[in-house]
This record gives structure tokens, C-alpha cells and sequence, in this order.
């Protein structure tokens, strides 16, 4: 039998709310603390207890991210749906069974251990409720046999998963042994899949991004958060309220911060704008439903041009759609958010570790080009566990833009509120409350010229949209250029963005093997920079790979280069899971295959 | 150019912030001559300009409307943000938020507060805000011609004849409800009630709101309008003569402690209710509302301070807000330290 | 001096809430009783009253109907706006004006025509508010005796205009009587312009696009209109309820509509929604900040599949823009209202006639496709006063779509609300109170399956997807197909839509007079039709005539057509006026000419 | 397949629109096991079952949350439209005005209701819309998993100890405030009262708002909140004892006078309110406001019909609409002749 060292997939299916969160993320844990590169994604339904929830491992030392589809090992814990979890099965995959379900085996072509998951737990406790939660860590200590998982990693991991509670430590560290020892004594080993130490993960992180994204807007200086609670975005506003809370004081012990969960998501962005107007770094958070709520205040915000960061944290669907499920489906709708001719400048982190940079960065744009910056990640990255390297402390002071204070005000001598005196399109501002008699102004979402000041005149208000476009044009030069990774001829570029770059990434190599050559550019904000278009012109055909139904970021880039709509090809995803590469490299090496002939 | 010495009778005009009535005026009004708001305007000048309110520490709100037009034509010296329809609550409470030494001002109508903006303006009343909040009430929506908006009484009657049978919104019920500690009610045309109300609203601590008829000569001064300046007229009830003494006037007022009321407000201002026919206690909730729920049944309009609770704690009291205004805070104050950074690591890995 | 015969515009400077509307129309209608072609606009301030407001009237009997932007005879009523308007004509303009402004002539270059208009109102009255009134009446009559209008017309046109108000009717003739007076005995005439009496407008109308628009609700069937006032569109509500409550009452004269004033945008959109799901016809009326706040039930309408109408008005701006002045801002916005991948059937009337039918049209397709239809017009269309043929009766009668009763039931024997039985993408539906006991659906906005019921597995939310692009694409051949107007030679196209029609109109006259030959497709829906991607195919360069900054038709065609993106380009106007011929002709001829070197 | 003829045990069990109560049951719950919605969920179906009311003749709705999937869990056989979060009152509105034959009800969450959707329930009761407008208060967003909503109380705590001092939002005092005719308040847990209040409300002429406290087992079941089971079974004062006889009810029930009020509704059914310790009185708007206020300051909570008054105008005549539900107007009802465009056409001349 062959051995599949450091590369195989495990899917735990269980039930909400029956506590298998905790096991599942101690086998993450142990993994990781072996060295071995992995990551875990909850497919979660959208409720609270009661209905069927995966999680997945993925063991890849050469570092692989993005979802596989295919699962090596499958822990079927779930009584609704063992049958179904059975049959996505491939030939040969392992399934390890709770005994306690009614299911019997069927399936000849797979390696299959039962287990009597619930009558081990039995062993340990017989107070029910944590039976049913110590179920789960039997199977982490099954695994821990099969796969030769470090009992010394396996220790650690639940040491820190139930930090301080010193009793729950010492009962799963028995539901763990009781799992050890079934499989020693009562199961042989009859497939491939092992764990051998690496180092590869030393210093590295577990992290979610929407726990990344809220250490941006810490460390980014955000002193007013307002938001609305909505999966799968509250994490990260949940995640700074515990951050700020802890890090976020004065020497009185008075908080440096303002949280305000705010009636509805009009209101959320609202209350950010009014904190960008009055000078803070102002924050809110959302997902579908409330980026389409924000969308009258968006224009106003263009348009008056205050400053303010909206975190977009995608879940799958029009409407209501799949509050559980990933997707990419608003980039298209942010980028031009509100009625009339509006735009915005919008970041798409792909990794935690740009979750925590953008999510940063996010408050300089705001401040610099005076309007709102969308910060679009979706729910793959935002409440999925990645491993990264640890974040790096800032090197760059915040860029609060071009503020004027009393003091400038006297220097100057005069003071426009909208006026482009750099040639840049970007006005100077002055805050509400500076004392110079010169710097009050009135802001509004109705025309205005240079001075702020009420016009419905058609050059003044021409004059205005212009400078505004102005302003974009500038930004274009100052937003994160796209990563390019090259491996080309020159024929074939590829193009994505946000979590879609991992299953790129993987694709990248697997077309490679099937001797399709390709670059790749990773977009990593609007307004689109020049170099996008550089990389358009230098391809034949350019694959943009994304995860919605329509296109939507292909749709901007035929916008916005037309020379070369015609050379771009959508590869699309949009049934709510994370992506995964063979889905790119089946697409694009049948495109391919359609090139060639 | 020569400079003018100050005329003695100029300076007698200066306030204690050494500014004369001038300084708060804003740009020249675009309304309908007549409108009630331009007389709201006014009266907001005079307060501030006799309390001698510096207008560079003031932040002016406002949503959509006639009514919300109107912060442009009063402390020009002032920064303002005229928002979107229903809306100003939000973008007053950032703001305010943001920057805690920022006196605030929020104009709206009955449209945009009543009607689009209602969850808001609840919403506000609740995390009580510290701001003046003044809604010009005309009954109607006057900026898109006069349509019934969600304070029109029932058996009002439109300009083209169309009867009101909805139940009118009563914000200040509302207001007092929803744990608004300062609840007044008035009328465009009473500045002797007005002003000290809007002084008295400046040394609330919390949101202040007031309620002000305010008629739309336009489209809702006809016969049949319960805005109307007539009908008023004839059914506006003084629940008492108001007086406002504000915490820097040297001389303490007399006044008959018999007949007069006197509440304290926390900066050390008060406010004097003499009584006039009724009598009324604006401190008690239960009866607020229902004299409220009563007058509205009997066709009266009852004027004045309506509730008065100086307890209740503002937002930034509840967040346990810094003192410093959190846009003054440095990166220093802000960005944790690279140990800190290294510290979360730690539980990430 | 040469006579310029039935071909000028007249722009009357006044002062809002000064009562110049009647006049302004009542000269309107007396050359249109001329039987000479012309239209009326009006530039009316963000304002109830106080401030300028400029009525222009275009005479033109070869029937271009765009907005000229040269005056030729300016009446100048207004002491605050005077002097621009007077520094706005051309050499060789008439001017005319009340001398009881403080205004004094400095110009040697115009004809001009001093009038004490308000003394010779005082004439008449010496009420007041009355003489105010009445002195826009004076200028009319100075207009008809130097332009020659017939006095009988003329009275006809006073008589329309005071309807019912004897005492109104004689005042007005009184004073216009005045003007003639004064004209005749002080005046000489030295100007050019001069109406002739022609046969070219017997049996048409003049008429507003947002009454037009409600007379097509009305004769559409619409019985459940939700809105909330928002200028430039109350008008269209408020006709409708002008409309039904004269010819809609069942035979108790009780009302066969409903009529609801919703306390926003958002309420009036999801009464639309309830009303169209349990089987009326209804519609909303709105403008582009209401847009914004409709955007998160637009997306459920088109995801549960629920019909509705909604009349987008459109005006200039991002934000609140420029409430009064017009834009065709919203277009690129309401094609994919919402976050996730929607989008929507969208009708583009340019005339007043297609108000009419596309307002009914509106209804049927909304039925049929079961998704909400947009009609996008603008202030131009909605509020100014356009000549047109009568509306014809319409021939075709209702189209309610897929709707199955109990009776449809019972000889089907089963059904499923979201199921492909056709093919084409439309699924079947019931409507609520339906007795047969196969009928009950639930309509959700989050993911379901054929049945209709809840699901979150992968394939069924994909299928649900591409079943509705289905539909759409079905959509394309049944929305109103451009109009092809053909000039060319296969070597330019122009396309617009909305009301840039009648510049592009004039337009194309006045390129080919420059030696530039175009075919001209005038685009009526979205989605795009097939018959757009010939039009394209089939010209070398293609210009898109729009008013809006960034575009936003032409990156709709790019998106949709890339093999043909690079020939388009945009002729862009968004100053907030109505869109003038000479705009469009300079920048195509302007371009033809950079092609040609 | 063979034909089990019905058992008479059945048979009995058929109410009188011939159906067991199965019928009204719908798809299974995927709430929490104990979660209060469940239990209301429950007694909607005894409600509809007992009196008869034909499933196809209802039209449900609900907004987002966990209390807004439940109407999937009832009456399967009825047409249903779960919307957007806080704005079902709108969709309802619009459909049944299309439709004024549809009974209609709603079902909404706190945070639905109260938080984000505030403003369209307070619309929704100044037009009475003839609906049953429940909402399921469990002073949390269940389905966002506990975060605090507007309903909470003063003094409530949150699972992670967070504390609230927000003014709670009454939905019963609002209701009363803006013209809802028919007004309760009641437990998931009593359903001796709950369905009596449920019957009443079908028979109402216009909105009937009923607000249940529902307790999340999940998120705000803990000691410190004041909407768990515990709180509301040591805090719950019933107002009175409740009974319904429908209006095809043959022999009319026997009770005391001297203890029990009889509240007639529209329909010819009536209600009985047996009184219990305290006094209280229906139908008077201010004595009902003033002792929500005075139960909310001493902690206590009310239970039972808050208010009623049948006399209030519903939107459908407010509209002066036509009988027939709009919906089955054909195009000879809508579509006005051809001399009719001609003679519209002639005004534009
Ligand atoms: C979202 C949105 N909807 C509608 C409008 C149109 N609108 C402008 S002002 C106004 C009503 C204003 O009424 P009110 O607040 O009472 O002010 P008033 O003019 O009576 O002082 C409306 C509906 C708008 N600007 N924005
Ligand atoms: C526009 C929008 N914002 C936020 C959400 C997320 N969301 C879903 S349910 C819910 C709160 C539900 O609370 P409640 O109405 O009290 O219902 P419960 O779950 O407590 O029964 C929220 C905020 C959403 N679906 N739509
Ligand atoms: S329309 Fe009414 S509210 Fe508006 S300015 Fe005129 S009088 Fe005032
Ligand atoms: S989370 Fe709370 S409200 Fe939601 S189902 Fe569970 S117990 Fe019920
Ligand atoms: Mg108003
Ligand atoms: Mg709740």
C-alpha cells in the first residue's frame, strides 16, 4: 500500500450546535503544530442548532489553500446525512463511521473503520449533554492513530482550544485516549493517508479573516465602529469590539473607541459618515442585504466626499440567497454603488495576512481620497480558518490626507472647501469644530461648487463631476497594483481576485502539468490600475476567474479596456462553496483545447 | 483700507463671545416668504447669539426638506451636513460621536422624521444623543408640494380638499416613550417660548427635542389645516410662561416661587415655568403622556416644556467614552504597540 | 430683413411661484393651435418659490423637438438673473424685457424691446398679487403681435388654459390685450422671427411624459400603485390618482384601485411586491435616491420572481444631485439593481407616445417574465411638455403570464411553482387564496429548489440560477427591439436611447449635411437585444449618445457585445440640461474628423 | 392501494371546514429544540384548526429571523411570503389590498420588528391593515446569534454579561400610540391565553398586534435576561382570564357577570376577560398606555388583550375600495373604453 504523506482532505459531517467546532479545530491545531501546512472551512447551514454542518481539513505541504473536492477521509457523524456524505465518496477514500448511527456499510470500495464514538464518550462521562460534546473529541483520537498525528501536537492543541479551563482540558484529553485506544486495539490500518513532521508552520498563524480584518482596523486607528449584526460579517465587528476592549484605553480607563450597533444598515453607514465628516476613522461591516441598504448613503458619501470604510463580507445570492454559502457577487454593484454617475474605490484582500494590511490601508485611502472604501472579502475568507505568516507591525504612519487645521487656515489665508488646488482632483477639508473663522463649510449631497456653497449652474456642477473623476483617476496610481506571477509565453494570462486566487494558484501548476502555460495577475482593487491593462495587452486569451454567475469583474475590465474585451474569458463558479482548482483547470483547459483546434 | 473703530453702541451689541447678532446668520433664505421655518431660523440666532454660543464649536444636521434647508441660513460660522431624507439622526450621532465637544443642531421636518426617517429619530431618542433636535412640523411635505405627511391630524384637510384619517405621529409622545430626557413642544410664531427653549435644550444633557408648529404658507395655511397659523392661534394652550437664566448671568432672577417653577439644568442654567391656567408637571412620564393622549383627543395644542428628565445617561456616557474627542486622538493613542501586535500573534498560533 | 419663419425658441426668464407657468403655456398652445410644431421646457429651481426659473419654447415646423441651446428671443422678467441672461444671447437676439426691472440695455448687438409690463398689468387690476399674476399675460400679448400669432388662437388657448374660471379668462384677455396695445402703438418691429399658420399639428396633443406614463398605468390595468413623493416623479403617481378616481369605480362607485402613500421608498417597492405576488397589477413611481433605497427588494423581486412595475424618473446627479434638471444617470444602476447577480428587464421610452405604451407594456412583461420591469424615463420626458400624435387605443389586451387557477390545477394534476416546464425559463405560479389544495408556495428570498422550498445544496442553487438567465434570455426577443433608422453607409452608428433620441434625431440631419452618413439605432429595453449585436457588427465605429458621465449604456453594450467594444464610443452630456443636437454633432464630427486623419 | 375508510375517532376530530388538524401543521422546524417560536408556531395551528378557518384563504408573512421561518412551520396548505428583514408590514400591505379576502397573517422578531423594520410597524398601524401581526420577542437577533435587539430591557443582560441601558421599545404602547385597534401581549408558554387572543384577533376589523414573549433557549435563557422562561413565569401578571366563543358557535357559554367582561368583534364572535386581581380596562387608550408605562417601571409584565376599539377605519375603507378583492378585476373592469382615451386625449388639445 502506498503511502499519501502530508496531502489528503478529511470532512467531519456532523450536526449545529453539538460542540464538534472545538474538536474539529484541535485536529486543525495538531496538524499545524506538527509543521504541516493546513486550513479548515466550515460549511455551515444557515441556523442555529440541529442541522448538518461539514468541516473540512485541508493537509497540503506544498502549501495548498483552496478547497479540494474531493475528500480522502470522511468522519460521518451525522445520521441525516451519512447516506448522501457516503456516496460523494471516491473509490478508495476512507470512512470512519460513529456506530451509534442506524447506517450500515454498504459500499465495498472504501476503507471503512466503524467506531462506537458515543459508547467511548460513555466511558469518560455519563452527564449527557457533555457525552455528546466529548463524542467528538473520540474521533480526533481515532484519527490521531490512523494518521500519526505527535500526541505531544494532539496535547497541545487541546491545552490551547480550552485554555484554562483546566477540567474541560482533562476530560477531552480522555475522550481523546479513549479514541487511541479503540483504534489501537480494535482497528487495523488500511489506508494510505499519514502525517510525518514538517516544518513548515513554525512561527505561522491560524487566524479567520474577519478576526485579521478587525486587527486591521485596530492597528489602523478606527475609533468609531457602527454596524448592523448579519452573517457572515458580524465576526469582524464582534472581533474588534473584543480587540478594542482590550487594547483601547486611556490612562483613565475610558475607552478610545466607539461601537454603536446601529438600528439598521442605513443608519450603520450613516453614523460612519458623520464620524469621517467630523474627522474620525470610521467603520462599519455587512453583507449582501445591508451593502444594497447602504446604497443611497454611498452616493452621499461620493458626493459630499467623506471619508468612511465598509467592510463587504460576500455570502452567496441575490436577495437572502445563501447567508452560509461564499461568493463574489457584489463587486460589480459596489464598484458603482448608488444611482447617478458614482464610483468607489474598493480593496480585495485574498489572504488573511491582506485582510489585516487592506483592512489598514482601507482608512488611509478613505482619508486621502475623502470617500468611502469597500473592503470586499467574502465568506470563504472571513470566517474560514487559514494559516499565514504572522502579521507584520505597520512601518507606514497613517496617512490622514489633506486635512487643514486652525493653523494651516492661518497660514493659507483662504480656504475652498472643493477645490482642486493640487491638480490631483483630491480637495483640502477642514474638520467641524476648527475655531479659524475661515474653516466652516457646509456639505451636502445636492451641487455644489468650489466653495461648498449651493449651485444648480450646469458648468459648476460639470466642474465638480469632472474633478471627481479627476480624483479616481489619481487613485488608480496610489491603490495596490495587481501581483503578477509569471510563467507564460505570452499566450494565455490569467486574472482574479480575493479568495479565487488560491484555487488560481493551484490551477496555475495543474495546467502547467497539462502543458498549458499561463501568467497570472491578481487584481487587488478598483479603480482599475494601469497595469491591469498592460497585462490585457501582453496576453492572446486572458481567463478571469471568479466566483459569480455573471461575470461581474469581467464585465468591469471590458468597461474599462475595450481593446481588449474581446480576449477575455469568464471562468465562472457560483454554487456557494469555496472555489476549488480542478473546477478553473477543467474550464480553462477545455477553452484551451477549443483555442487549439 | 482703513479700520473702522468699533462704535460703542456696536460693542454693546457683543455677546460674551464678543460677537455681535451678525455672526450668526447664515446665507440669505430660499423659502417661501412668510414659511414658519424662516421664523425658526430666527429664533435659533437669538438663542445662540444671547447665549454667546462660540458658532465654530457648533455641527449642524439635517435631512431632506424645506425645513432641512434651513441650516444653511444660520450660523454661516458653523460646519453643517445637510444628509439624505430621514436620515439625519444617523449621521448626527457619528458626528457627535466622533468629536463629544461638538455642540450639535439637527433641523428636520415632519416628513423627514415622521415619515422616511421615524426608526431613526426612535432610535435616537433611545441612545440619547447629546444634541438639539428640532423637527419643523407643517404637517406636510412641503419641498415636493405639499403632500400629508405622517403628523397630519386626523380630519385635516390637504389644500386640493383630500381629508387625513391616519392617526397622527406625535413625536413628542414618542419622544418621551422612548426615554428622551427633554421634550418640548412650540410654535414658529412664539419666539417668547421658543428661545428659552432652545437655550434651555443647549444645557441638556442628552438630546433635547422640540417639536415646532411651524405653518407651510404654501401648500398647508388654508382653512381646514390644523397647522395653519389661525388654527394655532386659537387652539395653541401655554402650559406655562417660560424663562431661561443661564449659568453665567451674575444676578440670580425673582421670581415667585409660589407660581414659578424653577429647573435646574446641569451646566448651572435653569429654567423658570410660571403657571399659567393648567397645571402642569413635567416630570412625571405617565402623565405626560397622557395629558399628551388627551390633548390630541380634544383638539388642544399644548405648548411648552413637556418633560423634563435630566438622569437618563447620553451614549457617550454609556460607551464610557474618553473625554478627549476621539478625533483628536494620535496615531500614538491609537495604533498598539509592536508588543502588542506580537502578543495576539501569540494566541493565533 | 429676412424673415426666420416658424423656427425659433422664446425663453422667458421669471421667478418661481410668480404665476408665469399659465402664460408660458397659453403661448405654447397658441402657436400649437397655429398648427406649427413646438414644445415647451421648463428650468425650475430646487424651490417652492423666489427663485429663477426659465420656460423655453421651441418652434420648429420641420418637427425637431431637442432642446436648442441658442435663445432667440429671451423675455426678461427676472432683476436677479438679468444680466446673465442677457450676456447668454447671441448677437442678433431679441430681448425683451419689463422695465420695471432695474435693468438698463448695454447691449448694441440685439433687438430690443423695453415693456413696462407691470404698469400695463396695472392696468387691468390693481390687486396685487393679481397684477403679479397678470403681467405674464402682458408679454404674451407683446409676443402675438410681433410674432404674429392669431389673435384667435391665442384666445384659445387663455380660454383651455382658465378652464371653468370666467373671471380668470377675462382678466387674462384683458391683459394680454394690453401687450398687443403697447406692441402696436410703441413698438416697431425689427426682428426676423415670425409665425406663419401651417396645418402640422391637427389632432395632436400636448402632454407631459409622467401623465402620459400614468394613462398607460391606467390603461394597463395597474390597480395597486404604492409611492412616495420625490421630484421629478410625484407627477406620474399623481396623475394616476387623478386618472382612476375618474374612471375607475365599480358600479357602487366604489374604487377599483388603491392608491397607497408608503412612508418611503423602500415600504412603497415591497407593497408593490406584495400586491403583484398576490395577483394585481401594481406599480411604484420614483427617482434616483428612492432607486437607492429600493435596491434590497429589487433583488427579492427578481429572486422569488415577483412581478411590479417602477417608474424611475430620472434626474442629474449622484447623491441628491441636481433634483430639478435632468440625467439619464441610472441606467448601468438599475440593469443589475441589488447585490449578487440580478438583474432586470429595464424599458427606455423617448417620446411621450412610448410613455404610454411602454406604461402598459410594463405591466404584461412583468406578468409574463414575473419579475419586476423598470421604466426608466427622465425630468425632460416627465415634466416638460411634449407634442405628440394621440395615443391610439390599444389593440392588444392583457398578457397575465403564467398564472394557474385552481380549475388549470385540477386538469394538471400537480405543481411545482419554480420548475422549467416550458423551456423558455418562466416557471408557472398561484397566486395566494388559489382553493385547490396543490396550490400553496411559499416565496422566499434565500435559496429553493423547484418546489419551492428551502434548500442550500449546491446544485439546486446553481440550477435555480441558470434557470433564471434563461428567462432572460428569452426576455431579449420579446422587450421592444431598436429602431433602426438607416443614413449610412455601413461605416458610422449611432445609438441612444430615452430622450437623447430627439437630439440624435436632428443630429443625424446635421451630420450628413457635414458629409457624415450614419445609421442610427435607437435602443428601447434591456435586456439588449439580439438585433444590437447587428447593428454593431455591421458599422465601424459606433458612438453611444447619453446623458451621463461615465457612460454607462455603452459599458453595458461592452459587457454584453466585446467582440465589438473597441469601436464604441461615448458622446457624453450631464450638465443636467436637456440634451441639445449641436452637443452631439460637434463631438461625432469632431471624432469623424480624427478618423478620417 | 386501498381506500382506509375514516375512523370515527377521526371523523370527530374534523373541525368545521372539515379538516383534522394535521392540516394546518407545516414543513418541520429547524429551530432550537425548546426555542419559544416553536410554541407559538403550535398554538397558531390549534387557533386556525379550532375555528375552522379554511387554509387556502390565508396569505402568511414574515421578514428575517429565526421567529420569521416559522411561518413555514404552519399551515402548509396556505400561500406564504417570507420578504426582507423589518419590512414584511409593507409586503403584507401590498398584498392584502390586492386581495381583501386573503386573512392575513404576519409573523415578525423583535429585531425585525423593532430594530431595523421599526418605522413600517408603526406605519402599518396608523393605516390598519386587516391583518394578525405577531411579533416573537425574545429581546435578542436569535438568528445572528444574541446580539441585544430594541426590545430588550434596562437592566438585561446579554450570554457574554454585556448589560443594556437602553430604553426598551414597547411594541404594545406603540401600537395603542398609533391606532391599532386590537392590542395584546402574551407567552409563548400560555397558551390557555395565547389562542383565545389569536381567535379574537382573526375576528378583529382591522390590525391586531400581538406581541409574545417567546424566550430563546439558545441566546437569552440565562439568569440576568428578561425574557427567559424563568423571568417571565415569576413577572407575568395576567390581566385577566381569557375565552373565546366564535360567532357559529350554537349554545352561547355561560359566565358571571359580576366577573367577566364580554367583548363583542366584528364578526359576531366575542371574547370573555374574567377579571383576576387587578382591574383593567380595554377600551380606554390613556388608562392602557399609563399602566404599560407604570408595569415597565416596576418590572412587571402584563399579559392579556392591552386594547381594543372596533372602531377604527381599515385601509380598504379609508380607500373606499370596491368589494371584490382587485386581483379578480378582469381587463373589461380595468381597462376604460376607447371613448374614454379619446375624451382624455381631447384635454391635451
Ligand atoms: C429618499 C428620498 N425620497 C424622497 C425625496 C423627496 N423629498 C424631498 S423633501 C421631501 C419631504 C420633506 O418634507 P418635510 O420633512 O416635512 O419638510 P418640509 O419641506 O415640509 O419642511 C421629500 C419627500 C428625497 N429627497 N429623498
Ligand atoms: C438587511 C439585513 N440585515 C441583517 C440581516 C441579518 N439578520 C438576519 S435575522 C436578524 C435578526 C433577527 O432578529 P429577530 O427579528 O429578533 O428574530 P429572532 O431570530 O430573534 O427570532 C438579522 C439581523 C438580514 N437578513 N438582512
Ligand atoms: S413650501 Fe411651505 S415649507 Fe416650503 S418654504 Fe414654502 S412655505 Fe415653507
Ligand atoms: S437561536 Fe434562539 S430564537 Fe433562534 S431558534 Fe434557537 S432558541 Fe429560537
Ligand atoms: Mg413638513
Ligand atoms: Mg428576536
Amino acid at each position: 500500500m502506498d503511502t499519501t504523506l502530508n496531502n489528503f482532505t478529511i470532512q467531519v459531517a456532523t450536526v449545529n450546535g453539538s460542540g464538534s467546532q472545538s474538536a474539529n479545530l484541535v485536529l486543525l491545531r495538531s496538524i499545524f503544530n506538527m509543521g504541516i501546512p493546513c486550513n479548515g472551512k466550515n460549511l455551515f447551514p444557515s441556523n442555529i442548532a440541529g442541522l448538518p454542518t461539514w468541516f473540512t481539513i485541508r493537509v497540503d505541504e506544498r502549501g495548498y489553500a483552496c478547497r479540494r473536492k474531493d475528500v480522502d477521509i470522511c468522519v460521518a457523524m451525522n445520521e441525516n446525512t451519512i447516506d448522501a456524505d457516503v456516496n460523494e465518496l471516491a473509490p478508495g477514500s476512507v470512512l470512519i463511521y460513529n456506530e451509534a448511527l442506524s447506517y450500515r456499510p454498504r459500499r465495498e470500495d472504501l476503507v471503512v473503520y466503524p467506531c462506537p464514538f458515543t459508547a467511548l464518550a460513555g466511558k469518560v462521562t455519563t452527564e449527557p449533554k457533555l457525552k455528546k460534546l466529548l463524542t467528538n473529541m473520540v474521533y480526533v483520537g481515532l484519527l490521531q492513530e490512523l494518521l500519526g498525528l505527535d500526541p505531544v501536537a494532539v496535547e497541545q492543541a487541546v491545552q490551547k482550544q480550552f485554555a484554562r479551563k483546566a477540567k474541560a482540558v482533562s476530560l477531552n484529553l480522555g475522550a481523546l485516549k479513549e479514541g487511541v485506544a479503540f483504534a489501537r486495539e480494535k482497528l487495523t490500518k488500511r489506508d494510505a493517508f499519514k502525517v510525518e513532521r514538517r516544518d513548515l508552520t513554525a512561527g505561522k498563524i491560524l487566524i479567520e479573516g474577519n478576526a485579521a480584518s478587525a486587527l486591521g482596523a485596530l492597528f489602523g486607528g478606527c475609533t468609531v465602529c457602527a454596524w448592523y449584526p448579519i452573517t457572515p460579517s458580524s465576526s469582524l465587528p464582534e472581533a474588534f469590539i473584543d480587540l478594542a476592549g482590550k487594547h483601547r484605553h486611556d490612562k483613565d480607563g475610558k475607552a478610545t473607541y466607539a461601537v454603536i450597533q446601529a438600528e439598521d444598515e442605513i443608519a450603520s453607514l450613516g453614523m460612519v459618515l458623520g464620524a469621517g465628516w467630523a474627522g474620525a476613522r470610521a467603520m462599519t461591516s455587512t453583507s449582501g442585504p445591508g451593502i444594497s441598504l447602504m446604497t443611497e448613503f454611498a452616493g452621499l458619501a461620493y458626493f459630499t466626499e467623506t471619508p468612511g470604510v465598509v467592510f463587504d463580507v460576500q455570502r452567496a445570492g441575490p436577495s437572502t440567497g445563501l447567508p452560509t454559502r461564499t461568493a463574489q457577487g457584489d463587486i460589480l454593484k459596489v464598484a458603482c454603488l448608488s444611482h447617478g454617475d458614482t464610483q468607489h474605490i474598493v480593496l480585495m484582500p485574498a489572504s488573511v495576512e491582506e485582510c489585516f494590511t487592506f483592512g489598514m490601508e482601507a482608512f488611509d485611502l478613505a482619508d486621502r481620497f475623502q470617500t468611502p472604501v469597500f473592503v470586499l472579502t467574502d465568506l470563504d475568507l472571513g470566517m474560514n480558518v487559514w494559516m499565514s505568516d504572522p502579521f507584520r507591525y505597520p512601518e507606514k504612519p497613517f496617512d490622514r490626507g489633506k486635512v487643514l487645521s486652525a493653523s494651516d487656515l492661518e497660514r493659507i489665508g483662504k480656504f475652498e472647501r472643493y477645490r482642486d488646488v493640487d491638480g490631483d482632483g483630491i480637495p483640502y477639508r477642514t474638520l467641524p469644530g476648527n475655531p479659524h473663522p475661515l474653516a466652516s463649510w457646509f456639505a451636502r449631497g445636492s451641487g455644489h461648487n468650489e466653495a461648498a456653497q449651493y449651485t444648480e449652474k450646469p458648468a459648476e456642477y460639470k466642474r465638480k463631476l469632472e474633478r471627481l473623476a479627476r480624483k479616481f483617476e489619481t487613485a488608480k496610481s496610489r491603490v495596490p497594483a495587481p501581483i503578477v506571477k509569471n510563467g507564460g509565453d505570452g499566450e494565455v494570462g490569467l486574472l482574479a481576485y480575493g479568495t479565487s486566487h488560491w484555487a488560481v494558484l493551484e490551477s496555475c501548476d495543474q495546467l502547467a502539468a497539462l502543458g498549458v502555460k499561463a501568467d497570472y495577475a491578481r487584481l487587488r482593487a478598483l479603480p482599475l490600475p494601469d497595469a491591469v491593462e498592460q497585462f490585457l495587452a501582453s496576453h492572446r486569451r486572458v481567463y478571469v476567474v471568479e466566483q459569480n454567475q455573471s461575470g461581474q469583474m469581467m464585465a468591469l475590465l471590458r468597461m474599462h479596456f475595450p481593446a481588449h474585451a474581446g480576449k477575455l474569458r469568464s471562468i465562472l463558479h457560483y454554487d456557494g462553496m469555496p472555489l476549488d482548482a480542478a473546477t478553473v483547470t477543467e474550464q480553462i483547459a477545455a477553452c484551451e483545447k477549443e483555442s487549439a483546434n | 483700507m482703513t479700520t473702522t473703530p468699533v462704535a460703542e453702541a456696536t460693542k454693546a451689541n457683543l455677546n460674551r463671545a464678543g460677537l455681535d447678532k451678525a455672526a450668526y446668520k447664515g446665507s440669505k433664505s430660499t423659502l417661501c416668504a412668510g414659511c414658519g421655518h424662516d421664523a425658526i431660523t430666527n429664533h435659533i440666532i437669538t438663542a445662540f447669539y444671547e447665549l454667546g454660543v462660540e458658532p465654530q464649536s457648533v455641527a449642524k444636521f439635517s435631512g431632506i426638506g424645506c425645513s432641512s434647508k434651513t441650516p444653511a441660513y444660520f450660523l454661516s460660522r458653523s460646519c453643517g451636513f445637510n444628509s439624505v431624507h430621514g436620515r439625519m439622526p444617523a449621521v448626527a450621532t457619528g458626528a457627535l460621536t466622533a468629536n463629544r465637544q461638538l455642540i450639535g443642531v439637527g433641523v428636520s421636518g415632519d416628513g423627514d422624521s415622521a415619515s422616511i426617517g421615524l426608526n431613526h429619530m426612535c432610535q435616537i431618542f433611545r441612545r440619547n444623543v447629546r444634541m438639539l433636535y428640532i423637527v419643523e412640523n407643517n404637517g406636510v411635505y412641503g419641498l415636493t408640494k405639499g403632500q400629508f405627511s405622517a403628523t397630519a391630524d386626523v380630519g385635516s384637510r390637504q389644500k386640493g380638499g383630500a381629508l387625513n384619517d391616519y392617526e397622527p405621529i406625535d413625536t413628542c409622545a414618542l419622544a418621551i416613550e422612548l426615554g428622551c430626557g427633554y421634550v418640548a413642544r412650540s410654535f414658529s410664531g412664539d419666539g417668547k417660548q421658543l428661545v428659552p427653549l432652545l437655550k434651555g435644550a443647549l444645557s441638556h444633557n442628552g438630546l433635547a427635542f422640540i417639536d415646532v408648529i411651524s405653518p407651510c404658507v404654501t401648500f398647508n395655511n388654508h382653512d381646514g389645516s390644523t397647522k395653519s397659523y389661525d388654527f394655532v392661534k386659537e387652539h395653541d394652550i401655554r402650559l406655562h410662561e417660560l424663562g431661561f437664566v443661564p449659568h453665567y448671568e451674575e444676578v440670580s432672577v425673582e421670581y415667585d416661587e409660589g407660581t414659578t417653577t424653577r429647573v435646574d439644568l446641569p451646566d448651572g442654567s435653569y429654567l423658570t415655568l410660571k403657571k399659567l391656567e393648567r397645571t402642569y408637571d413635567p416630570f412625571d412620564k405617565r402623565s405626560a403622556l397622557s395629558t399628551l393622549a388627551a390633548s390630541r383627543a380634544s383638539n388642544e395644542l399644548l405648548t411648552g416644556l413637556l418633560f423634563l428628565d435630566e438622569n437618563r445617561p447620553t451614549l457617550d456616557q454609556r460607551m464610557k467614552l474618553t473625554e478627549r474627542p476621539l478625533i483628536e486622538l494620535t496615531e500614538a493613542d491609537l495604533r498598539p504597540g509592536r508588543a502588542v501586535l506580537e502578543e495576539i500573534m501569540e494566541t493565533y498560533r
